[in-house]
């Protein structure tokens, strides 16, 4: 009985595991993806997002990634992107890859990453009151982005 | 493993369990499978539009919304059980209603109710773990083993 | 009285003057509603837990059994009765309501005919005028006993089968109007080793083969001289395998001939599984539906072999085998009835 | 499309859980004990959040995920205070889906009878 038992279990992990092809990142696809879901904060808004729009600009090399949404201020940047369902089993080895990409391309400020649903909902309200608000107060976004920074790191 | 049981019965009792074997009403596999994975997975989606409702409307991200969502369908297996619906959902199902937390919390609670006639310390109190008691001794136990063996590989292997 | 090894004859005759038989909400939707005495509609009977509500049923069935005769309470010598509720309990305190000298069994749903045969003995042997004898059970309570709580939903195998919620009583006596009882054999346990509490047909199906068998060779006689045997509680499985079993040793009983009360008491298309069980089945199925049939003449000769398995919930963990046991009562219809 | 996912997955995970009573002959509580079990090992072989993150409540509803989150919790203690942090963190650790079935097991007694 208990051989069976352990049998069970090893052969119930081989399945799961077999659907695990780990560390296949993302590779750069051949023409830009424009696809993507994203909104650039207009260069005449007086809080200046030119950080985030060209990080999300720069998702647009991934074919696997859906909608990039981030929002900046002069110390850090919260970014969040949401990638094709069937990537999703790689997900922590996509965030982990992006966020470094991100970190190199902006060695000056923070980059906080997130690949959350939560969060992604919460960047694109935020850069929806942005773009509404010309009179955005830089602030009120530094509250809001700490605000988000710890939801994305909360763990239960 | 029924075979290495038979064994170390009297001849008599074997070729009776034998001849019993034939006699038997085997259990229907397969239609017991079809709807355990159909109840089983009605069930997931049901969390997963509760984690989903969660997430869009209150302040919790895919991380934290899992706890909400058990809290809340241990909720809805309260109702159910008390009402007497779920065991007879249970009967249709099997695993399908077994397996999912909602599974977990009606055995707690099915316990519960049915001790209350015994008083809340000695009758609740002492037997509403009764059915789910292994699931929560064997979890922390093997977490418990595996934490060590993981944080010994990640100290000394470098893992 | 004794005749071979495990039968007695009853010269005497013992009478079975009177019966009383109350059932549960799920034996009013049953087949053989009409033959109850009394039918409750609800599970608690209006009592603080399912134990008390079994003792109410015990009380009832005898109060029943007692007021359909010309005599008193007090004019009953013994009360022999039992049930499978932790340390039989629920009978205790009927006994105690009852307030008669008390012999407390426990055969599990063999009970029934073996207070029945211990009744019909000891007025046999003139030690009393009138006993009670009967047995009880309630479907919850047995659940939360043996299994799980009865609000739990874990599946139960199709070999599994629904205890009866309900009790029977028999009033016998020395003399007076009714079928007699003409001789009874106490099975041995018979042990198979089947350890699945979820299929008791099956492992108690050996014992009642034992049984019947062993009361023909007794009492020399063959099956054709009973119009039925009435098994206890052996649902589908255990009735076609222990019927193959007889037939297999040479005991040729037709299959019209051989019923079982697990499979009486319920409609098909009631939710039972392989079929009813308990220690009320039985007794139910046997002091109401067929002596009714008896006495409206249907049936003349029968014998009635209830099946118990007596295992505990104790012995089930520690993988013991179920021990299984079966006494058979033979009960004729008197000759002053039409 | 977790939408699908959750269900097919969530059903798989039960269909397990069927041939185990079934087919190995398992009790219920054997079965969920075996299941919590597999949860714990398949974290530890950090397999179980990718699951998560493919299939959302279909692996975060079925008992697999208590494994999961005790052992999850464990690492979090571990990561802080090293190896005494395993003992520690395992006595720190509390599954929302325990506390949910006791505060309601409670709860339901006092509101309900069992219906037989």
């Amino acid at each position: 009985m208990p051989v069976k038992r352990w049998l069970l279990i090893a052969s119930m992990i081989a399945v799961i595991a077999g659907c695990n092809t780990d560390d296949s990142v993302l590779e750069p696809a051949g023409s830009p993806n424009n696809d993507i879901e994203l909104m650039k904060i207009s260069k005449d808004h007086q809080l200046d997002q030119h950080i985030s729009n060209q990080a999300k600009d720069s998702m647009r090399k991934y074919a696997e990634v859906t909608a990039a949404k981030a929002v900046n201020t002069d110390k850090k940047m919260l970014m969040a992107v949401e990638v094709k369902h069937n990537e999703r089993f790689n997900l922590a080895n996509i965030k982990k890859q992006l966020k470094k990409e991100m970190e190199e391309q902006f060695p000056h400020i923070t980059v906080e990453f997130s690949t959350d649903k939560k969060i992604i909902l919460e960047l694109d309200r935020l850069e929806k009151e942005i773009q509404k608000d010309i009179a955005y107060s830089p602030k009120k976004l530094e509250k809001e982005l700490d605000k988000l920074i710890s939801l994305s790191k909360e763990q239960t | 493993m029924a075979d290495k049981k038979k064994k170390n019965l009297p001849p008599d009792a074997q070729e009776y369990q034998t001849f019993h074997d034939k006699r038997e009403v085997k259990r229907p596999i397969l239609k017991n499978c079809i709807k355990a994975f159909l109840v089983g997975g009605f069930i997931c989606f049901i969390g997963q539009l509760i984690t989903t409702f969660y997430i869009y409307f209150f302040n919790f991200t895919e991380q934290t919304a899992g706890s909400p969502t058990v809290a809340t369908l241990i909720f809805i297996t309260m109702l159910l059980t008390g009402f007497g619906v779920y065991d007879r959902i249970g009967q249709f199902a099997g695993a399908g209603t077994a397996v999912p937390v909602t599974g977990f919390g009606n055995a707690v609670i099915s316990s519960a109710i049915e001790y209350r006639t015994e008083g809340f310390i000695l009758g609740v109190g002492s037997n509403m773990l009764k059915l789910a008691g292994p699931v929560i001794v064997y979890g922390v136990f093997s977490a418990f083993v595996i934490a060590l063996i993981k944080t010994i590989l990640i100290q000394w292997g470098g893992l | 009285m004794l005749t071979g090894h495990q039968t007695w004859t009853f010269a005497n005759k013992p009478v079975i003057i009177s019966t009383g038989t109350v059932g549960g909400p799920f034996e009013a939707k049953g087949n053989i509603a009409n033959d109850f005495d009394l039918l409750h509609e609800d599970m608690w009977l209006e009592q603080d837990s399912f134990e008390k509500s079994q003792q109410t049923l015990m009380e009832e069935a005898c109060q029943i059994a007692v007021k359909k005769t010309s005599i008193e309470k007090e004019d009953v010598q013994f009360f022999i009765s039992g049930d499978l509720i932790n340390q039989i309990t629920p009978t205790s305190f009927a006994a105690k309501t009852m307030g008669l000298p008390y012999l407390g069994l426990f055969s599990a749903c063999a009970t029934s005919t073996e207070s029945l045969a211990l009744a019909a003995a000891i007025i046999n042997a003139n030690g009393a005028d009138y006993i009670l004898s009967g047995t009880s059970s309630h479907n919850a309570a047995a659940e939360k006993q043996f299994r799980y709580p009865t609000e739990y939903g874990g599946q139960k195998p199709p070999t599994a089968q629904w205890t009866v919620t309900g009790a029977g009583c028999a009033l016998v006596a020395k003399e007076g109007k009714g079928p007699v009882i003409t001789s009874a054999t106490i099975g041995k346990i018979v042990d198979m080793g089947m350890t699945d509490p979820f299929n008791m047909g099956g492992a108690m199906a050996p014992a009642a083969v034992d049984t019947i068998e062993t009361h023909f060779k007794e009492t020399n006689l063959d099956p054709s001289h009973y119009d039925l045997i009435i098994t206890g509680d052996l649902g589908h499985i255990g009735r076609e395998t222990s019927l193959d079993l007889l037939n297999k040793r040479g005991l040729v009983i037709p299959e019209d001939k051989y019923v079982d009360c697990g499979l009486t008491i319920y409609r098909e298309s009631q939710p039972v599984l392989a079929g009813a069980s308990g220690p009320a089945c039985s007794a139910i199925v046997t002091f109401g539906h067929f002596l009714n049939r008896m006495k409206k003449g249907e049936l003349k000769r029968i014998l009635v072999v209830a099946t118990g398995s007596l295992h505990s919930p104790l012995s089930v963990q520690q993988k013991d085998p179920i021990p299984c046991i079966a006494h058979a009562v033979s009960i004729e219809s008197g000759s002053d009835i039409a | 499309m977790i939408f699908f996912w959750a269900f097919v997955i969530g059903g798989i995970i039960c269909v397990i859980g069927q041939i185990m009573f079934d087919v190995f002959k398992l009790n219920p509580g054997q079965t969920l004990t075996i299941l919590v079990i597999a949860g714990a090992v398949l974290d530890g072989l950090g397999l179980y959040e990718p699951l998560i993150d493919f299939a959302g409540a279909g692996v975060t509803v079925p008992i697999t995920s208590f494994g999961n989150q005790l052992v999850h919790g464990a690492m979090q203690e571990a990561e802080k205070h090293g190896l005494i942090g395993v003992v520690t963190g395992m006595f720190e650790v509390t599954s929302a889906g325990i506390s949910a079935a006791i505060i309601f097991g409670v709860i339901g007694a006092i509101l309900f009878k069992p219906k037989g």
